[in-house]
C-alpha cells in the first residue's frame, strides 16, 4: 500500500470499521489512485486515549466519548483545539442514545425512566466510573430527573437517582460485560445501554427473548471522530486521515452506519430507516450538565455527585 | 626477618572459588535494576509529584479504604483456602500413587496459563445463578457470582499453583524417619501430621500462602467479571486503580498501586526473614 | 499363617485416609479446575466444529497466535538466562543484600499486572523521560512488540529462579568445587556439572514461564496498543473478540491457549515420567 | 519381653531382601545384628518394629502375636540411625513427645510428664541441655537424646539402628558402655544393628551375623569368635590371614611356601587355612612347622601390640598379611621394614576345598585348644 | 612438592575457626590431621586447597607462593568427604573429567585420555565398573573412584577429607593400605583429615592433632603416642585411665586408693596420672606400688587381648577404667565379673595440677622407659 493509517477506535466497533475500511479504500483509490492500508486498534476508548497520549501512533480516532478526544487536545496537543468544528455535527458522523433492553413480554412493564425506580426492578448497566456507556446512562437518568422534577428540585432528583443507583445489581466495567451479565447470566430485569448495542444484542442472542424499550426522553450520545494531527503529520498521512473521517458523512457510509444501528444525520438515509429509530427527545450533555468538562468535574470526579449518591 | 613478616601479616586476597561471581551478580543486579527497579521509578516519580497530604488523601479515600477491606478479606480467605486445598493437593501428589496423578499434576498449573479474563468469564459463567454451580448453590441460598464470594473464588482460582508448587518440593524432601519415630512413640497419624510434619512444612506453606495472597491483592482481570463491583461491597483495589486510570489521574493510580506494592513487599520480606530464622533453628547455621 | 501382609508406616497411608484424601482432592480439582476447563471448550464448540475451525483460521487470530508464540520465544530465553545467573549468584555466594535481592525478585508477584504495564508505560511512554528521547529518535518500544516482550519478561521473571534456588541450595556446592579443583573453567563447570544437576528444575521453570508468558493479559494490554494484526496477542485478541460479540470465536481462541498450556504441561509430565524411569533403571 | 520370629521373609519388588529366617530372642537379652552393608539388617529391624511388613512369617512378642499389629500398638522403642530427632522441638519436647501423645486416660499429667522428662534427661546426663534444639547438639548428645526419647514410654523392646554409626571412637566407646549399663539396669530386650564387629562382640549377649539376607550364624560373642562356621563369618570378624594350599605329603603348598599339618588326627586336605593375626609369630628363618617367607611392609608399634604388615614373598595370597605381636615378642625380634621374615602359626582354622562345612580347628601348639579359645 | 603454611588463620563471622598456625610439610610426606568434630580440620584442608580463603598468612607450594592463587591454578587433588562424584556421569567420565577440561594445548587426545582412564581404573582395581553410574557403586568403590578422579591430572598434592569416614572396618582397612601403597609408589605429598586416632597413627608419616582451631601437637605417630604433650592429646589418642590424686607422703591419694611415686628422681606433686590400658596389670591384692581396688564390670576375651572393664571401688574416677591383658596374663589370673581386683600400673604419664606443661613419664618397672615406649 502507498499509505498506511491507524484508526484507533472503541472496542465494539471492530465489525463496523472492518466493513467501512474496504469501502473507503475503494473510494480513496478512485479519488487519488493511491492504495491505502488501514490498521485498526480496538479497546475501551479511555484506554485508547491514554495509549495515544503515551505514544500509540494513531492517525485518526473514532471514539464513543467526547472527553476522550478532548483529552488528546488538552493534554498532548495531539488533536487540534477546535477539532469539534473540523467536521459537521460536532465532528460526530453518527450518534446514538441510551435505551432499555427488557426480557420477553416486558414482565416488569418498563416504559420509561420512572419505571426503573420501582422496588422490584433490578438494573444492569456498566459502571459510570469506568465506562463511557455508564456515564451516558447516568446522565440520561439525571436528565430525565431534571425534566421530570424541574431543574431545581435537587432533593427529588437526588432521591430518584439514589434509588436508581440502588436498583443496580451488577456494575460491570464495560458495556459488553453488562450485556453478558444481563443476557447470559440472566441477572436483572433491565439492561441500560446504547440503542445501537441493544440491537446488536438482539441480533446476537436472538430477537425473540428480549424487547427494546426506547424511553421518551434520553440523551444524545455522540460518537466523535478526529485526526490525530501530530501523528498524522509525522507520518505524512494528514490528507488520507482527514478524508477517512470526512467520508463517514457520505451517503454510502451513513447507510452503512445505520445498518449497524447507529442514528445518522444524512436525511436520505434517515428517511430510509425511520421505522427502526423511534422519535425520542434527546437531551444533550450541555443541557444536562453544562458540557462534558463540567459533568466530569461536578458529577463523576472523586467524591462528587455520583460518589455522594452511592455512599452508604 | 622483618620483610617476610610483613608479607605474612598482609591480608591475603582470596579469589572466590566458584567462577562467575562478578558475571552472575553483575547480570543479576543489572537485570533486577533494569527490569524490576527502573520501572518502579515511574511509580515513585508519579507519586512524588503529589504532596504528602494529597497522597494521604488519595489513599485514604473512603471508597478506596472500603476496597482495601474487601480485597484484603477476600485475598485472605482465598489464600487460606488455597493453603488448605494446596496442601491437600501437594500431599496427594507427593504421597500417593493413583491413576491420573500426572494429569492432576499438570492441571495445577492451568490457572497460570489461562488469561485472567478468560478465567473470570468462565468462572462467572459457572457460578451465575443460571450456571452449573450457581443453580446448585442457589438451592441452598448461596450466591457466589456478583458477591464478595465471587471475588474469593476468582482469587483462589488464579493463585492456587503458588501454594502447591512451593509446598510440593519440601514435602518430597521430608525424611520418613521423623514420621516413623513419631509413630513408634505411639503417636496417632493425626498427631504425627500436626506435630511433626506441619512444623517442617510451615515455612514453605506460609511462603506459598503469602505469594498467593499478594497475587490475589493485585488480581484484576479474573475478579471484575465475577465481582459485581458494587460500591463499598464488592469493589476491589485494582478496580480503584483502574478507575483512576480511566480518569487519566496517573498520580492517584500510582499512589494506590504503591500502597498495595509496599504492603506486599513488606509482607514478603518479613516472611523471608522469619523463614530464615525458623530454618536456622532447624538446621543450625 | 499370615502372609503378604503390609503395614502402613507412613502417615496417611491407611487406605481409608488415603482414598478419602485422594477422593476429596479429585472432587475439588474437578470442581475447581477441570469443570472451568470443560466449560471453556463447551463454549468454544457450541456452534459446532466448523465454526470452531473457521474462527481459528481467521487471519487476525492466526497472527495473534504467531505473535504470542514469538513473544514467548523471546521471553523464555531471556528469563532463562537471567534466572540461572540470579540463582547462581544467590545460592553460590554470600554477599550483603542477598535476602533483599531475593525479595526484590518477587516484585512481579506482588505487582498487579495492570500496574506493571502502567509502570513500563510511564517510563517508556511519550511522557516518560526515556520515552521522550525514544520518540525523538523514532524508536517505538511501547505499542509495538518490544514493549510486549518487556512487560512479559517482567511478569514472568521470577519463575526460573524460584524453581532453581531451593534445588541449588539443597544440592550444595561440593560438586562444583570438585570440578574447579579438577581444573574446569566456568563454562565447562556449568555445562558439564551444574546443568545436568538442575536440568529438570530448569525445564520446569521454563514451562511455567512459557505458560505465564503465553497467557499474560493485564500487563500486555496496557502497552500493546491493541492494533489488530500487529500488536494483538492471543489473550488480547480473545478479549477483543469477546467484546465484539464473537463469544464463540473468543472461547475457541481461549481453548487454544488452554490447549497450549496443557500440551506443555503434559510434555513436562512426560519428561518427568521418563526421568523417573531412567532413574529406576540405574 | 521375649521376641520370636518365625520364617520371616521380605522382598522389595523382585529383590529378596530377607530369605525366610527364624530367630528367638529371650527376655532381657541384647542382640547385635552384624553384617556388611546391604545384608538386610535394617530391614529385619524394621520388620520387628512393624515399620515394614514381612511377606511371610509370624512375629511374637512374649505371648502376643504382633504380626498384624500396627507399629503404634507394638510398643517398641526405636532409635534411628541418624537419630531422627524432631528438629523443631527442644530436647525436652522431643523426650516428652511419646508421653504427650498417649491416650488421654493413660497420659500422665503435665507435671508428671515434666518430672519424667527431667529424670530421663538426667539419666542420659544431659539435664542441662533441656531447652536446646537438636541442631545445637553434638552427635553423641543427639544419640543420647534419641535414646531417652525412645525410653520415655518405657517400652519392653528397644531397637537401635546403627546407634553409634557416626560418632568418633572415644564417644562411641563411652556410649556403648553407657547403653550396656542402662540395658542391664532397666532390663528391656534390645536388638541393635551394627557393621562394626568389635561393637557387636563387645556389646551383645548374642550376635546374629547376616549376609545377603541370610542369617549366617547366631552365637554368643566368644563362641562366634572361637567357632565361626563359615568363611564369611571368619572374614567378617576381621584380621585374618588366608593361606591357600594344595596338600602334598601332609604339607599344604603354595608355590614355595608350605605349612605342615599339625597332627595326623586332623585329616587334612587341599583348602584354605585361616590364621588370625595374633596367632602368628615371626622368626628369622623357616621352622619345622611352616615355611612362610614374608616381606615386612610396615611396622606399627603403637598400643598394646605391635602390628606388622607383611607381603607374601614368592608365593600368592589375595591380601596383605598382618601379624599382631606383643611388645615382648617384638623386642625379642624387632623386625624392620623391607626385611624378609618367616611366620609360624600357632592356631588356625581349616576350610576344605569345595566344601561348605564349618572349618576344623587346627593347632600347632602344645597348649590345648580350649584354653586358647576361651 | 613441599607445603609451607605461615600464620594461617580463619574466622567465620565472629567465630575463630583457626587461630594463627604454621605448618611445614615435606615433599612426599603423608600428613594426618586428627581432631574431634569442629576442631577445624576441614577448614584447614580447604584453605590448603584454596577452596576457602585464609584471613591472614601465607601458603607456599615448593617455591611457589600460592596464597593468592585460585584453586584451579594450585593443581591439587581433592577427595571430598562424601566423594562428590558427578552423579550424571559414568565412572569413566568422572575420572576423565579432569583431563577433558584441560586447555586444548595441554589436553591429551581422545585415545590417550581413554588410555589413561583405563589405567587409573585398573590401578584402583575397578576397571570392570567403567560404565556404571555412581549411584550403582558401594561406598568403598565410590571412594576409590573419587581417588582415581583426583589423581587423573597427576597433582603433586593430594588432599583428602575423611576419606574412609563412612565405610566398614574391613573395607576401611583395605583402602587404607591401598592408599598408603599408592602414596609410596607415586610419591605425591598428601594431607588427610580423620577423627579416628588409629587411622591417623597407622597411616601418616606425621600427625597433626588439632583442637578448637589450634594445633595441639605435630609429631610422628610413635613419638606422638610416646610423648603426648597435653591432656587433650592423651585423651584423644584413647584408651587411657586417669587417676586424680593428692600427694601425701610420696603417695598420690584418692579416697582410699593410692599410688606411690615410682622413684624420688621424679618430683611428684598433686595431679593426674594417666595410665594406658595395656600398662595395667591386675592382681588379687594391693601391692607396694599401688592400692587401686576396682570392680570388674565386663570381661571380653576376644582377639589378641582380653579387655577388662573396671569400676573404681570406693574411690572416684570420671570414667570406667579399662585394662587390656594378654591372654597369658589373663590365664594366670582369670578375673570374673563382679570380683574386686587390684590394679598395678607399669608406666604412666603425670600431669601436675594447675599446669599446662607436657607430662612427665613415670615408670614402676625395672625395664627402661625407652624400650617400653619405642
Ligand atoms: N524400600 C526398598 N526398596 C527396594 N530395595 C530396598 C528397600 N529397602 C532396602 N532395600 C534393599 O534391601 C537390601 C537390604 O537393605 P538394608 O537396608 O536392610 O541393609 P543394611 O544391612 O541395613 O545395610 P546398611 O549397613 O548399608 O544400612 C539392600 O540391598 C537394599 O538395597
Ligand atoms: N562456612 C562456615 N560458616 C560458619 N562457621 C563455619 C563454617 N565452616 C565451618 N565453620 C565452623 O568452623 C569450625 C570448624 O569447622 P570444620 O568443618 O573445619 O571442623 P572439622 O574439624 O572438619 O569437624 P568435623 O570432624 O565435624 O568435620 C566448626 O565449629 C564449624 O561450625
Ligand atoms: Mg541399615
Ligand atoms: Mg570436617
Amino acid at each position: 500500500a502507498d499509505q498506511t493509517i491507524l484508526n484507533t477506535s472503541y472496542d465494539i466497533a471492530r465489525e463496523l470499521f472492518a466493513t467501512y475500511n474496504p469501502v473507503f479504500r475503494k473510494h480513496w483509490e478512485e479519488k487519488t489512485g493511491q492504495t491505502v492500508e488501514i490498521k485498526q486498534s480496538h479497546a475501551g476508548s479511555s484506554k485508547q486515549a491514554r495509549s495515544i497520549l503515551q505514544g500509540l501512533p494513531a492517525d485518526v480516532v473514532t471514539f464513543n466519548q467526547v472527553t476522550d478526544v478532548q483529552i488528546l487536545a488538552d493534554r498532548g496537543k495531539l488533536v487540534a483545539e477546535d477539532w469539534k468544528d473540523k467536521l459537521p455535527n460536532n465532528s460526530s458522523p453518527y450518534y446514538s442514545t441510551t435505551a432499555f433492553l427488557v426480557r420477553k413480554g416486558n414482565p416488569k412493564n418498563i416504559h420509561d425512566w420512572g419505571d426503573l425506580v420501582k422496588d422490584d426492578v433490578a438494573l444492569v448497566f456498566p459502571n459510570p466510573k469506568t465506562s463511557g456507556n455508564g456515564r451516558y446512562t447516568y446522565l440520561a437518568a439525571y436528565g430525565y430527573a431534571q425534566d421530570q422534577f424541574g431543574k431545581d428540585a435537587t432533593e427529588q432528583q437526588n432521591s430518584f437517582l439514589k434509588t436508581f443507583l440502588g436498583n443496580v445489581s451488577v456494575f460491570d466495567t464495560g458495556g459488553r460485560g453488562a450485556t453478558t451479565t444481563f443476557v447470559e447470566r440472566g441477572i436483572g430485569d433491565v439492561l441500560i445501554t446504547f440503542e445501537s448495542e441493544v440491537n446488536n444484542i438482539r441480533q446476537q442472542y436472538g430477537a425473540d427473548d428480549y424487547e427494546v424499550v426506547v424511553p421518551k426522553t434520553s440523551i444524545l450520545a455522540e460518537f466523535p471522530v478526529a485526526v490525530v494531527e501530530r501523528n498524522a503529520k509525522k507520518n505524512g498521512t494528514l490528507d488520507v486521515s482527514t478524508e477517512y473521517l470526512s467520508y463517514l458523512y457520505s451517503e454510502e457510509s451513513q447507510r452503512l452506519l445505520a445498518s449497524f444501528n447507529y442514528r445518522v444525520h444524512n436525511d436520505t438515509v434517515k428517511a430510509e430507516v425511520a421505522d427502526r429509530f423511534p422519535e425520542v427527545k434527546l437531551l444533550t450533555v450541555e443541557e444536562i450538565a453544562g458540557g462534558w468538562p463540567n459533568a466530569m468535574k461536578d458529577i463523576f470526579a472523586n467524591g462528587k455527585q455520583l460518589d455522594q449518591l452511592q455512599r452508604r | 626477618m622483618p620483610s617476610s613478616l610483613s608479607v605474612a601479616s598482609a591480608k591475603p586476597r582470596h579469589k572466590r572459588v566458584l567462577p562467575g561471581f562478578g558475571l552472575s551478580l553483575g547480570s543479576s543486579l543489572f537485570f533486577i535494576s533494569l527490569i524490576l527497579l527502573l520501572p518502579m521509578t515511574g511509580l515513585v516519580m508519579q507519586t512524588a509529584d503529589m504532596g504528602w497530604s494529597e497522597y494521604w488523601y488519595v489513599i485514604t479515600d473512603e471508597r478506596v479504604v472500603a476496597s482495601y477491606k474487601v480485597t484484603i478479606w477476600a485475598a485472605l480467605i482465598a489464600s487460606v483456602f488455597n493453603g488448605v486445598f494446596g496442601l491437600l493437593l501437594a500431599w496427594v501428589l507427593v504421597r500417593y500413587e493413583f491413576p491420573g496423578k500426572r494429569i492432576l499434576d499438570a492441571l495445577v498449573d492451568l490457572p497460570f496459563a489461562l488469561p485472567t479474563a478468560v478465567a473470570g468469564i468462565t468462572l462467572a459463567t459457572l457460578y451465575a445463578e443460571n450456571g452449573w454451580y450457581g443453580e446448585l448453590l442457589a438451592q441452598w441460598g448461596i450466591k457466589v457470582a456478583y458477591t464478595p464470594l465471587g471475588i474469593i473464588v476468582a482469587m483462589s482460582f488464579t493463585s492456587i499453583p503458588f501454594v502447591v508448587r512451593t509446598v510440593q518440593p519440601v514435602l518430597e524432601e521430608l525424611s520418613p524417619e521423623e514420621e516413623e519415630a513419631g509413630i513408634t512413640l505411639g503417636a496417632s497419624d493425626w498427631s504425627v501430621f500436626q506435630r511433626i510434619i506441619m512444623p517442617s512444612l510451615w515455612p514453605a506453606l506460609v511462603t506459598g500462602v503469602a505469594l498467593s495472597f499478594t497475587r490475589s491483592l493485585g488480581e484484576f482481570g479474573a475478579v471484575i467479571f465475577i465481582a459485581g463491583n458494587m460500591p463499598y461491597v464488592s469493589e476491589i483495589t485494582s478496580l480503584m486503580i483502574f478507575v483512576r486510570l480511566q480518569e487519566f489521574d496517573f498520580p492517584a493510580a500510582s499512589a494506590i498501586a504503591s500502597v498495595v506494592l509496599i504492603a506486599s513487599l513488606v509482607l514478603l520480606f518479613a516472611i523471608n526473614i522469619w523463614q530464615g530464622r525458623y530454618l536456622k533453628r532447624l538446621h543450625g547455621r | 499363617m499370615a502372609s503378604g501382609q503390609r503395614h502402613q508406616q507412613r502417615v496417611g497411608d491407611r487406605p481409608a485416609v488415603k482414598y478419602t484424601l485422594i477422593g476429596i482432592t479429585l472432587v475439588l480439582t474437578a470442581l475447581l479446575l477441570v469443570v472451568p476447563l470443560i466449560s471453556i471448550f463447551e463454549q468454544a464448540f457450541v456452534d459446532g466444529l466448523a465454526v470452531y475451525w473457521d474462527s481459528l483460521g481467521d487471519p487476525d487470530t492466526l497472527h495473534a497466535i504467531g505473535l504470542t508464540l514469538f513473544v514467548a520465544l523471546l521471553t523464555v530465553p531471556i528469563n532463562l538466562f537471567f534466572g540461572v545467573l540470579l540463582a547462581w549468584s544467590v545460592t553460590r555466594f554470600e554477599f550483603p543484600g542477598r535476602k533483599l535481592m531475593m525479595t526484590l525478585m518477587d516484585i512481579p508477584f506482588a505487582v498487579s499486572p495492570v500496574v506493571a504495564g502502567l509502570l513500563y508505560l510511564l517510563l517508556y511512554g511519550n511522557n516518560g523521560w526515556i520515552g521522550e528521547w525514544l520518540y525523538e529518535h523514532d524508536l517505538q518500544l511501547m505499542f509495538a512488540w518490544p514493549g510486549i516482550v518487556m512487560v512479559t519478561v517482567f511478569v514472568t521473571c521470577p519463575f526460573v529462579a524460584r524453581e532453581l534456588i531451593p534445588l541449588m541450595q539443597q544440592q550444595g556446592r561440593e560438586d562444583e568445587e570438585a570440578a574447579v579443583i579438577l581444573g574446569a573453567s566456568g563454562w565447562q563447570l556449568f555445562r558439564r556439572v551444574t546443568l545436568p544437576n538442575i536440568k529438570w528444575a530448569l525445564l520446569y521453570g521454563v514451562i511455567l514461564t512459557n505458560a505465564r508468558a503465553v497467557g499474560e493479559f493485564g500487563a500486555v494490554s496496557v502497552v500493546s496498543g491493541n492494533i489488530r494484526g500487529e500488536t494483538n496477542t492471543l489473550p488480547l485478541h480473545i478479549q477483543l473478540l469477546y467484546e465484539d460479540y464473537q463469544a464463540t470465536a473468543a472461547f475457541a481462541s481461549a481453548s487454544l491457549l488452554a490447549l497450549i498450556a496443557l500440551i506443555t504441561l503434559i510434555f513436562k509430565a512426560f519428561i518427568e515420567w521418563r526421568q523417573e524411569r531412567a532413574e529406576q533403571l540405574h | 519381653m521375649s521376641i520370636r520370629l518365625e520364617n520371616i521373609s521380605k522382598t522389595f519388588g523382585q529383590f529378596q531382601a530377607l530369605s525366610p529366617m527364624s530367630l528367638n530372642i529371650d527376655e532381657g537379652e541384647m542382640i547385635g545384628l552384624l553384617g556388611p552393608s546391604g545384608s538386610g539388617k535394617t530391614t529385619l529391624l524394621r520388620i520387628i518394629a512393624g515399620l515394614e511388613g514381612a511377606n511371610s512369617g509370624r512375629i511374637q512378642f512374649g505371648d502376643r502375636d504382633v504380626t498384624n499389629q500396627h507399629v503404634r500398638d507394638r510398643h517398641v522403642g526405636f532409635v534411628f540411625q541418624n537419630y531422627a530427632l524432631f528438629r523443631h522441638m527442644t530436647v525436652a519436647d522431643n523426650v516428652a513427645f511419646g508421653l504427650e501423645v498417649m491416650d488421654a486416660k493413660q497420659r500422665p499429667n503435665k507435671t508428671e510428664i515434666q518430672h519424667r522428662v527431667k529424670h530421663l534427661l538426667e539419666m542420659v546426663q544431659l539435664g542441662h541441655l533441656a531447652n536446646r534444639y537438636p541442631s545445637q547438639l553434638s552427635g553423641g548428645q543427639k544419640q543420647r537424646i534419641a535414646l531417652a526419647r525412645a525410653l520415655a514410654t518405657k517400652p519392653d523392646v528397644l531397637l537401635l539402628d546403627e546407634p553409634f554409626g557416626a560418632l568418633d571412637a572415644k564417644v562411641r566407646k563411652e556410649l556403648r558402655r553407657w547403653l550396656r549399663s542402662l540395658h542391664d539396669e532397666i532390663g528391656f530386650t534390645s536388638v541393635f544393628v551394627t557393621h562394626d564387629q568389635e561393637e557387636a562382640l563387645e556389646l551383645s549377649d548374642r550376635v546374629v551375623v547376616m549376609s545377603n539376607g541370610h542369617i549366617e550364624q547366631i552365637d554368643e560373642p566368644a563362641q562366634l569368635y572361637a567357632q565361626p562356621n563359615s568363611r564369611f563369618v571368619f572374614d567378617f570378624l576381621g584380621n585374618v590371614n588366608v593361606f591357600e594350599g594344595k596338600l602334598t605329603q601332609s604339607r599344604l603348598h603354595n608355590h614355595n611356601a608350605w605349612i605342615t599339618a599339625p597332627s595326623s588326627d586332623v585329616p587334612m586336605n587341599s583348602g584354605q587355612l585361616y590364621i588370625r593375626s595374633h596367632e602368628l609369630s615371626l622368626h628369622t628363618e623357616a621352622s619345622k612347622i611352616a615355611n612362610l617367607p614374608l616381606k615386612v611392609v610396615a611396622v606399627n608399634p603403637i598400643g598394646a601390640e605391635v602390628r606388622v604388615e607383611l607381603a607374601p614373598h614368592e608365593w600368592q595370597s589375595e591380601q596383605i598379611w598382618e601379624a599382631d605381636l606383643t611388645h615382648s615378642e617384638y623386642d625379642r625380634n624387632p623386625v624392620k621394614r623391607g626385611e624378609i621374615v618367616y611366620a609360624e602359626p600357632r592356631n588356625g582354622y581349616f576350610f576344605r576345598e569345595n566344601s561348605h562345612q564349618a572349618p576344623e580347628q587346627v593347632s600347632w601348639q602344645s597348649r590345648s585348644l580350649d584354653e586358647t579359645v576361651k
